[in-house]
């Protein structure tokens, strides 16, 4: 019976429409967006300019956010960190959601030996305690911002592969894949124009709740030491960071890093949740 | 109106979306009288399974009645139906036996579970009552099979412990939303009769949902006609036969008696087997990974102009065949020839570069699913003719396509829709469209109206009829209906278990079928004679018996 | 009598202060800055019943991974326990500034040992055993026991051998049983650091007979046996050890009860693992532990304003931090180069954004060109002048500058972020461009091990305050404390010249060029030396600052 | 029972299929320790006077020294006869210490976990049940900011709270509070321990210490259970038998747990198996925080030092944990769901 419903609503208007939290989320992070690519332009200061003799200034008319240990801006800095963070969410997600749909794709449509291969190799891939994969990876690697992304991207990529292998596995003896055979497109082609259009809302879903993760994921090992390096503002660091200032009463320094990482990670579950809906409104998560 | 057991007086049920809402149903009356039969008869989305589910109770959260009254017995049920009468006093059957089971659950047990929930009786009474329910209904070897999951089931049997469930607490209201839905034919007519006598036995009253008119004529005391959430017309099922008075009623025996035709259907067939043949399979045999034995050494031809009908229940492995036929699907032994050239050979992965890719095309049986959601009609239709047609230019290509479009008459408005703004039938029409849109020489027809309403199927049906002759194509007809194929085809092949059973020329096989599977299948075809309807009503035991 | 210190970084870490502290997470972690205002209005709701007086409950960041000091590997915690477990044939003496004890270099006095005498050319070293001395097990110390320790030290492949190396501790012949309780240690030269090395965590005297009955012919000194078990005879022995958890002790009785000893307060000692540093403070804040000594600067700061606990703060006088520059590979090897950067930083930003003041600077001196006094480390003329830097980085032929790196080790970032962060910044002013790494503590200790790092910041400390050993140790040879890997020909002789002169005179006089060396020359810039910052309960008294940087049980009580 | 029999057989098949993926996971962890910048002979061997000697020695006694595929050759074979190495920072044998610490973990996990589920199936029910309804929002909601705390986050935060400021819980310095005599080592969990010895006081002092981290851990987790409860029982209820069963007048109470929640139950199980494997990783930083001796933060000391054993040991000690709860899942989803085990 919902279908009678969904027929009557525009798939746009029921996105927005069906629940207010996706539409608040879904503006926050267009919001954050729009405030991580203008960061440079419309920071009140420096992000990296230290001025000593005033550090740790609470927050007020010439400081909104207070000022750190070294005396930098605050909110110029969690501007900066949103604009790094965000990049480094959307490159690690994007990377593995490109290798892996790529190889999941294709495993699926073909099955087979090489899919079974593949998929022995996930199951090592996933067998691994992902945190403390991240962890070793990043170690060997060194931890500059590349790392962390190639870390986060490789620990994703299991997923990807499952996702779009299932969801290609589910559609390859569907009759439109068969009658793009009949229509004579070859193997890739059917892989790439046919399949890869229609599993990519799914992949979406993922994507959207992954950006989160990895955000989150750079923060817990920024506090275990293996984060990004300062004097790069990122939300994680200067959380951990932050934290040090809380017992003699520099709140200000974790609370606005830290409201604005949980926000971020909110939205971008909240818009994974949206999507999802939109995508099938039976099975809401 | 007279007062029956179920009374329905002028239901308005409203689904409520965030932004918009829509009318399921607009003054929907309906009497159900004791002990007879009300057939409730409409295409998809006409309102007639809503009536049913506003009477139990379990409208979706979305739906509400915003007006009207049900009545059952003396008791206003409106608001809402009380637990104890649902299951008790009023019982529903419903569609796909296999999904309406908890498949976590024994079947005894769910029988049960119908049972204390509304009577308090000990174990060994409620297993006596089981036991007795699945003897009733026909349930074969109810000791031992008793405990076993619905998943262990045919589809026919699943429908049995569903009725059984249905019949547990006596109820005196059945009502069955399209009962007999998936299916097989064989299977189709055993439930209909199982149901028909039970009702008949125990003087229950019953609401039978169906889209098939002649199905209803069948088996119901009156028929109600049911159109865009109104019944646009009510009566006996001779009446409504012989003197319909809506157009919609109208159009929907027109395609009935084309569907189930009293007298052989005359349709303008080219029997033309003089040249070599245009397809030669033999000694086709397809095993699947699973061990399952799909296509077991079949044999047959196909000449150029011919139409051959391929008949078999689901599983029976008429599919698999269109499919090896249609090289999406390699087999494991047997050749395939076409115009004489070996085809089977080449790989099915790399068989879209062969120059017979274009001559064989397939149309599939869910025309809805055959079509990529992300892909306009247009581009349906022009995929083919771009990857296998002579390269043309946009303009070209935009002529040829509604060209397409206009053979299987669909309007040029519509090349630009997505295939969920498009309607069943239109969507077959696309189907149709993108196979012929290259100019095949044989087209693979696989069971192409299973999924439409009857008024879509026969203009397809017609459709298809009528390409064949303009076009000269060959079909290979793939169907689970007799009287489909008889419409279409020349020849038949009758598939059972992967064997080919029996092959001949349609008539002959109607008149004289050989073998028994042949014969059951025909004794199976819901045979709507309105004029014998009266007859068989009144005495109800032409039916009874299963 | 001169005595030379042995220097020594503990053997298990490249960063010294911090032990293997890379392993411990070292930050103060919280979320509501703003429920950190009520927290001192609250605190004192649970005291914890079963806490009697007599026990001491330490609580640490690091984890005590042997009991044999000497094994490859040893943390600094187990060097602090085996002070207190086994005993030594020596031991420093200490003395009170104000309301703070620290150890003194300057006396060294019979630990196991009774009382020594030195011979007067030097060479001969006897020591008198004490009478009454036991081993835990109740037999008494005797003097094969005494043997055996020792040329286990020169014998077993261990931190030892190197360490009594410095000693001129070499070779089993070199110590000789010379009556029952007597024992003569025989040196080829008066080697001013021989005694003092009797006095390190690895010199520690061994229960032989027990030992013995463990040892193997694959490992004949028991170095497998004793790294879980002790065959000491300390003022406490181990009750329960724990790797990486926990370790208790329990007091000796036999050991205070021997002559001219004193009883230890504590009967017990807990010392347990809190790899928070934020927990750490927050227990022995609310009573919970009774002394940590590694906490942040900045909860120690939060701390002295909430007046709750008894803060005992010192320098580490044995210690430094500093930059080190790679002095062998360019830009580095190019002493302007060095100038430069040594007048282009901020150094009192640093200090203050670092430690937040908490520590001994060794920057802004007021002596230009000799030292005044030759203490080490001390205070060297390093100030901010940039017109000075940039010219002397056009002087030396980097007109616009040049990039480099610049690192630490993960568990000093605390102290080492904001240094870093503003080295970059400064060092931008004068056209250098630094591009900052932070390293797992393993890489790090690898690449400074292999002179791979090109300028980079660490902290040392040397067990011993000798100033002809700091510079002995840490700015000649090519050898691993050698951080700037600073060769330089007049380095040698004038260390070469004080190690073995007795002259004060002339012995002070090198001292001070050395001083004034590196002050010129700048191979690494010292910094400052941090506080030691031992936290405790209020009751807790007696708390001395040792070389070792580790706590002494034996030394604190409960007032 | 043939039912059996194909079960056992499915299981014996599924167990033989990880072994591969167990190779590859050693294989792949002995490479990556090796890949690892920081020469473990140099840190550990990094005395005052410790020469190139003493490093080389070192490197022998560890077989540094020996070419990499010999190395994992002998790494293989003591795997094989339980043999993991030796620890350079606990300077114990892996094995053991794995053994000494496994238990904490485990019961830190299972008791997060159990938690967890004690909290998420009834709110993923609720939700379900009142799915689009504030209800739903607000459980949903409430979910999703549970997810979006840094675990480390939450748990500073929860000691700051109930710790520092409230004494409400014992001090978070690992599993029992030092003063408490512990149990016989029986099953190594301290909350059993306790019980079969008898000692109600012990196992309330081992509880109280558990409080936290469990929380901690069953916050992080609370929301993909929450949402997985939620989406299967969601898709579960609206399928035609939940309608059928309503049709027949079946009791609601009956509907949801015996039809609703028993069909639900297999894409949960999956996500359980999933969140615990996730779980046993990702709790180096709870461990961390609250001085937990596990296994985790044990891994954790030992990568940050390049001490190759112990991560090895770790990792796979993981992967077998992961493969077996893997298993354990499989019969779980064989026991609730008939068709699982016919196929």
């Amino acid at each position: 019976m919902p279908s009678l419903t969904a027929r009557w609503m525009s798939p746009a208007a029921r996105f927005f429409s069906h629940s207010p939290t996706t539409g608040i989320a879904a503006g926050a992070t267009l919001m954050l967006a729009f405030l991580a690519l203008t960061a440079p332009w419309i920071s009140p200061y420096d992000p990296l300019a230290s001025d000593v003799p005033h550090a740790l200034q609470a927050p007020g008319p010439h400081h909104w956010f207070g000022t750190d240990e070294l005396g930098r801006d605050v909110l110029s800095r969690v501007l900066a960190a949103g604009r790094l963070d965000l990049a480094i969410a959307v490159s690690a997600v994007g990377l593995s959601l490109a290798a892996g749909v790529t190889v999941g794709c294709f495993c699926g449509y073909l099955g087979g030996r090489l899919d079974r291969l593949v998929g022995r190799v996930v199951d090592v891939l996933t067998a691994f305690p992902l945190f403390v994969l991240a962890m070793a990876l990043v170690a060997a690697l060194g931890n500059s911002v590349e790392n962390l992304i190639y870390a986060t991207a490789i620990i994703n990529f299991p997923f990807y592969i499952r996702v779009a292998r299932a969801e290609v596995a589910a559609r390859r003896h569907l009759g439109w894949v068969e009658a793009a055979h009949l229509s004579g497109n070859s193997t890739p082609r059917i892989v790439i124009s046919f399949l890869l259009p229609n599993i990519l809302p799914t992949v979406a879903i993922q994507a959207s709740l992954n950006l989160g993760w990895a955000i989150l994921n750079a923060a817990g090992l920024s506090f275990l030491g293996l984060g990004i390096t300062v004097p790069t503002p990122e939300w994680g660091v200067m959380v951990a960071n932050g934290a040090h200032f809380m017992s003699s009463g520099r709140w200000w320094l974790v609370l606005f890093p830290g409201s604005v990482l949980m926000l971020t990670i909110l939205c971008f579950n909240l818009l994974g949740d949206g999507l999802r809906d939109l995508l099938d409104p039976r099975t809401r998560t | 109106m007279m007062r029956g057991i179920l009374d329905i007086d002028a239901l308005n049920v409203r689904f409520t979306g965030r932004n918009s809402h829509f009318d399921a149903l607009r003054g929907v009356s309906l009497s159900l009288e004791q002990g007879r039969i009300l057939g409730v008869v409409g295409e998809s989305g006409s309102g007639k399974s809503v009536t049913g589910l506003s009477v139990m109770g379990l409208l979706p959260q979305q739906a509400s009645i915003t007006g009207g009254r049900i009545r059952f017995r003396d008791q206003d049920i409106t608001a809402r139906t009380p637990r104890h009468l649902r299951g008790a006093s009023i019982a529903m059957v419903f569609q796909n036996p296999h999904a309406a089971l908890n498949p976590t659950r024994r079947i005894c047990d769910q029988l049960s579970d119908v049972i204390q929930a509304h009577e308090s009786l000990d174990r060994g009474a409620i297993r006596q009552r089981v036991i007795h329910l699945l003897e009733s209904v026909n349930f074969p070897d109810v000791s031992r099979r008793m405990g076993v999951y619905p998943h262990e089931l045919s589809g026919g049997l699943c429908q049995r412990v569903m009725i059984a469930m249905a019949i547990a607490c006596s109820p005196s209201v059945i009502i069955a939303d399209e009962p007999t839905t998936g299916l097989d034919v064989l299977t189709q007519k055993a439930v209909m009769d199982l149901l028909f006598r039970l009702s008949r036995e125990r003087a229950m009253s019953m609401m039978l949902i169906t889209h098939d008119l002649g199905l209803a004529a069948q088996y119901c005391d009156s028929i109600a006609v049911m159109q865009k959430g109104t019944v646009v017309e009510s009566g006996s099922p001779a009446n409504i036969f012989s003197n319909p008075q809506h157009a919609y009623t109208q159009r929907l025996i027109e395609a009935c008696t084309t569907m189930h035709p009293a007298q052989p259907h005359p349709a303008g067939k080219t029997t033309s087997r003089k040249r070599r043949p245009l397809l030669e399979v033999s000694n086709l045999r397809k095993r699947y990974a699973n061990g399952h034995l799909a296509v077991d050494d079949v044999s047959f031809t196909i000449a150029p102009g011919e139409s051959l009908g391929l008949i078999g229940e689901s599983g029976s492995g008429k599919s698999t065949l269109s499919r090896l036929v249609g090289r999406l699907l390699d087999p494991d032994d047997g050749a395939i020839s076409f115009e004489g050239r070996s085809i089977g050979t080449i790989g099915a992965h790399d068989f879209f570069r062969a120059e017979q890719r274009p001559h064989i095309q397939l149309v599939f049986q869910d025309a809805a699913g055959s079509l990529n959601p992300r892909f306009t009609a247009f581009d349906s239709i022009a995929d083919p003719v771009r990857r296998l047609g002579p390269a043309r230019d946009p303009g070209a290509l935009r002529h040829h396509v509604e060209k397409c479009a206009a053979d299987v008459g669909l309007a040029p408005a519509l090349l630009d829709r997505y295939p969920h703004q498009l309607s069943g039938g239109q969507c077959a029409r696309v189907g149709i469209a993108r196979a012929i849109s290259v100019d095949p020489k044989l087209l693979i027809l696989d069971e192409p109206t299973a999924a439409l309403d009857v008024l879509a199927q026969s203009e397809i049906l017609a459709l298809l009829e009528r390409l064949r002759r303009e076009k000269g194509m060959s079909y290979l007809f793939v169907s689970h209906d007799l009287h489909i194929v008889r419409m279409i085809c020349d020849r038949m092949v009758i598939l059972q278990n992967g064997k080919i059973v029996e092959t001949g020329n349609c008539e002959e096989v109607f008149q004289n079928p050989r073998a028994p599977y042949t014969a059951q299948l025909l004794a199976a075809i819901p045979h709507f004679r309105p004029a014998s309807q009266e007859a068989a009503a009144a005495t109800g035991t032409e039916f009874a018996g299963s | 009598m001169a005595v030379a210190g042995v220097t020594s970084r503990t053997p298990c870490d490249g960063i010294g202060h911090e032990g293997i502290r890379g392993m411990g997470i070292t930050r103060r972690q919280g979320l509501l800055g703003a429920l950190s205002f009520a927290a001192p209005a609250v605190l004192p709701v649970m005291a914890d019943a079963r806490q009697n007086g007599t026990t001491l409950r330490h609580i640490t960041g690091n984890t005590v991974n042997t009991l044999d000091p000497t094994m490859l590997g040893a943390t600094h915690e187990s060097f602090g326990v085996s002070m207190n477990v086994y005993d030594r044939l020596v031991t420093f003496g200490r003395k009170q500034s104000g309301s703070i004890w620290t150890f003194d270099p300057d006396i060294i006095t019979g630990e196991l040992a009774e009382r020594y005498e030195i011979s007067d050319d030097g060479c001969t070293i006897t020591l008198h055993l004490r009478p009454d001395a036991t081993w835990h097990d109740g037999t008494p110390v005797t003097i094969d026991d005494v043997k055996w320790s020792l040329d286990r030290g020169v014998s077993a492949r261990s931190l030892t051998a190197p360490q009594f190396s410095s000693g001129s501790l070499t070779s089993t012949e070199q110590f000789r049983v010379a009556g029952p309780r007597t024992i003569e240690i025989l040196l080829p030269r008066p080697d001013r650091l021989a005694l003092a090395n009797l006095a390190m965590p690895y010199a520690i005297m061994i229960n032989s007979r027990l030992a013995r009955r463990h040892a193997t012919p694959d490992d004949p000194w028991a170095q497998q046996w004793m790294q879980q078990n002790t065959a000491a005879g300390g003022a406490y022995r181990v009750e329960r050890f724990t790797p990486g958890v926990n370790i208790i002790l329990t007091r000796n009785d036999a050991w205070g009860a021997r002559s001219a000893g004193t009883s230890p307060f504590f009967e017990r000692v807990i010392s347990q693992t809190v790899p928070e540093a934020t927990t750490r403070a927050s227990l022995v804040e609310r009573g919970d532990a009774d002394i940590v000594i590694d906490l942040e600067a900045y909860d120690v700061i939060a701390m002295m304003a909430r007046r709750r606990v008894r803060i005992n703060s010192v320098f580490q006088s044995n210690c430094f931090t500093h930059l080190a520059f790679d002095t062998q590979s360019p830009p580095f090897d190019n002493v302007k180069v060095r100038q430069a950067i040594a007048s282009a930083l901020p150094y009192q930003d640093m200090f203050t954004a670092s430690l937040f003041g908490r520590g001994h600077p060794l920057f802004d001196a007021g002596w230009r060109e000799t030292p005044s006094d030759i203490s080490f480390p001390q205070a060297l003329p390093l100030a901010t002048d940039l017109t000075l830097a940039r010219q002397l980085l056009a002087d030396a032929g980097f007109p616009d500058g040049f990039a480099t790196t610049f690192s630490y080790a993960t568990s000093q970032a605390t102290t080492a972020e904001p240094m870093a962060a503003l080295i970059q910044e400064a060092l931008k002013r004068i056209g250098i461009r630094v591009d900052i790494r932070k390293l797992p503590d393993a890489e790090f200790n690898t690449l400074e091990a292999e002179k791979r790092l090109p300028f980079y910041t660490d902290t040392a400390a040397g067990w011993i305050q000798r100033t002809y050993y700091f510079f002995y140790l840490y700015f000649t040879r090519n050898q691993r404390w050698n951080f700037s890997s600073w060769n330089s020909p007049r380095m040698v002789d004038l260390t070469g010249a004080a190690r073995f002169e007795t002259d004060r005179a002339r012995y002070e006089d090198a001292c001070r060029k050395m001083i004034a060396l590196l002050a010129d020359q700048v191979p690494l810039i010292m910094l400052w030396q941090p506080n030691m910052d031992a936290v405790t309960s209020p009751d807790i008294d007696g708390f001395t600052y040792q070389f070792h940087r580790q706590i002494d049980f034996r030394s604190l009580r409960r007032v | 029972m043939s039912m059996m029999q194909t079960f056992r057989r499915r299981i014996g098949a599924r167990a033989l299929a990880s072994l591969p993926a167990l190779l590859g996971v050693i294989v792949f962890t002995f490479v990556l320790m090796r890949v690892l910048p920081g020469d473990p002979a140099v840190y550990f061997a990094s005395g005052p006077n410790a020469g190139q000697a003493e490093i080389d020695g070192l490197r022998h006694k560890m077989g540094l020294d020996r070419p990499m595929p010999i190395q994992l050759a002998h790494y293989v074979a003591g795997i094989m006869t339980g043999d993991l190495g030796n620890s350079l920072t606990t300077g114990q044998p892996v094995m053991h210490d794995i053994q000494a610490r496994l238990p904490a973990s485990l019961e830190l996990t299972l008791t997060a976990l159990g938690l967890s589920l004690l909290l998420s199936l009834p709110l993923g029910i609720v939700s379900a049940w009142y799915a689009n309804s504030r209800w739903d929002q607000c459980i949903r909601t409430l979910c999703t900011i549970c997810f979006c705390i840094p675990p480390f986050v939450s748990a500073i935060f929860l000691i700051y709270v109930f710790y520092y400021i409230f004494g409400l819980v014992p001090d978070p310095t690992g599993r029992i509070n030092i003063f408490t005599p512990l149990p016989h080592d029986i099953t190594g969990f301290l909350l059993v321990d306790f019980l079969l010895t008898g000692d109600p006081a012990g196992w309330r002092e081992a509880a109280g210490q558990l409080l936290l981290p469990a929380v901690t851990m069953a916050l992080f987790v609370l929301s993909p259970l929450t949402r997985m409860t939620r989406a299967s029982l969601l898709t579960v209820m609206n399928s035609d038998f939940i309608r059928t069963a309503r049709a027949m007048g079946l009791p609601t109470w009956r509907i949801v747990t015996v039809y609703a929640l028993r069909n639900a139950l297999s894409p949960i199980l999956t996500t359980i198996g999933i969140v615990f494997s996730t779980m046993l990783g990702a709790n180096v930083l709870v461990e961390k925080v609250f001085s937990w001796p596990g296994v985790a933060s044990y891994a954790l000391d030992a990568l940050v030092a390049s001490d190759y054993a112990p991560v090895q040991g770790f990792i796979l000690l993981m992967a077998i944990l992961f493969i077996m709860v893997n298993l354990l899942v499989d019969i779980l989803q064989g026991l609730v769901d008939p068709r699982v085990s016919m196929e």
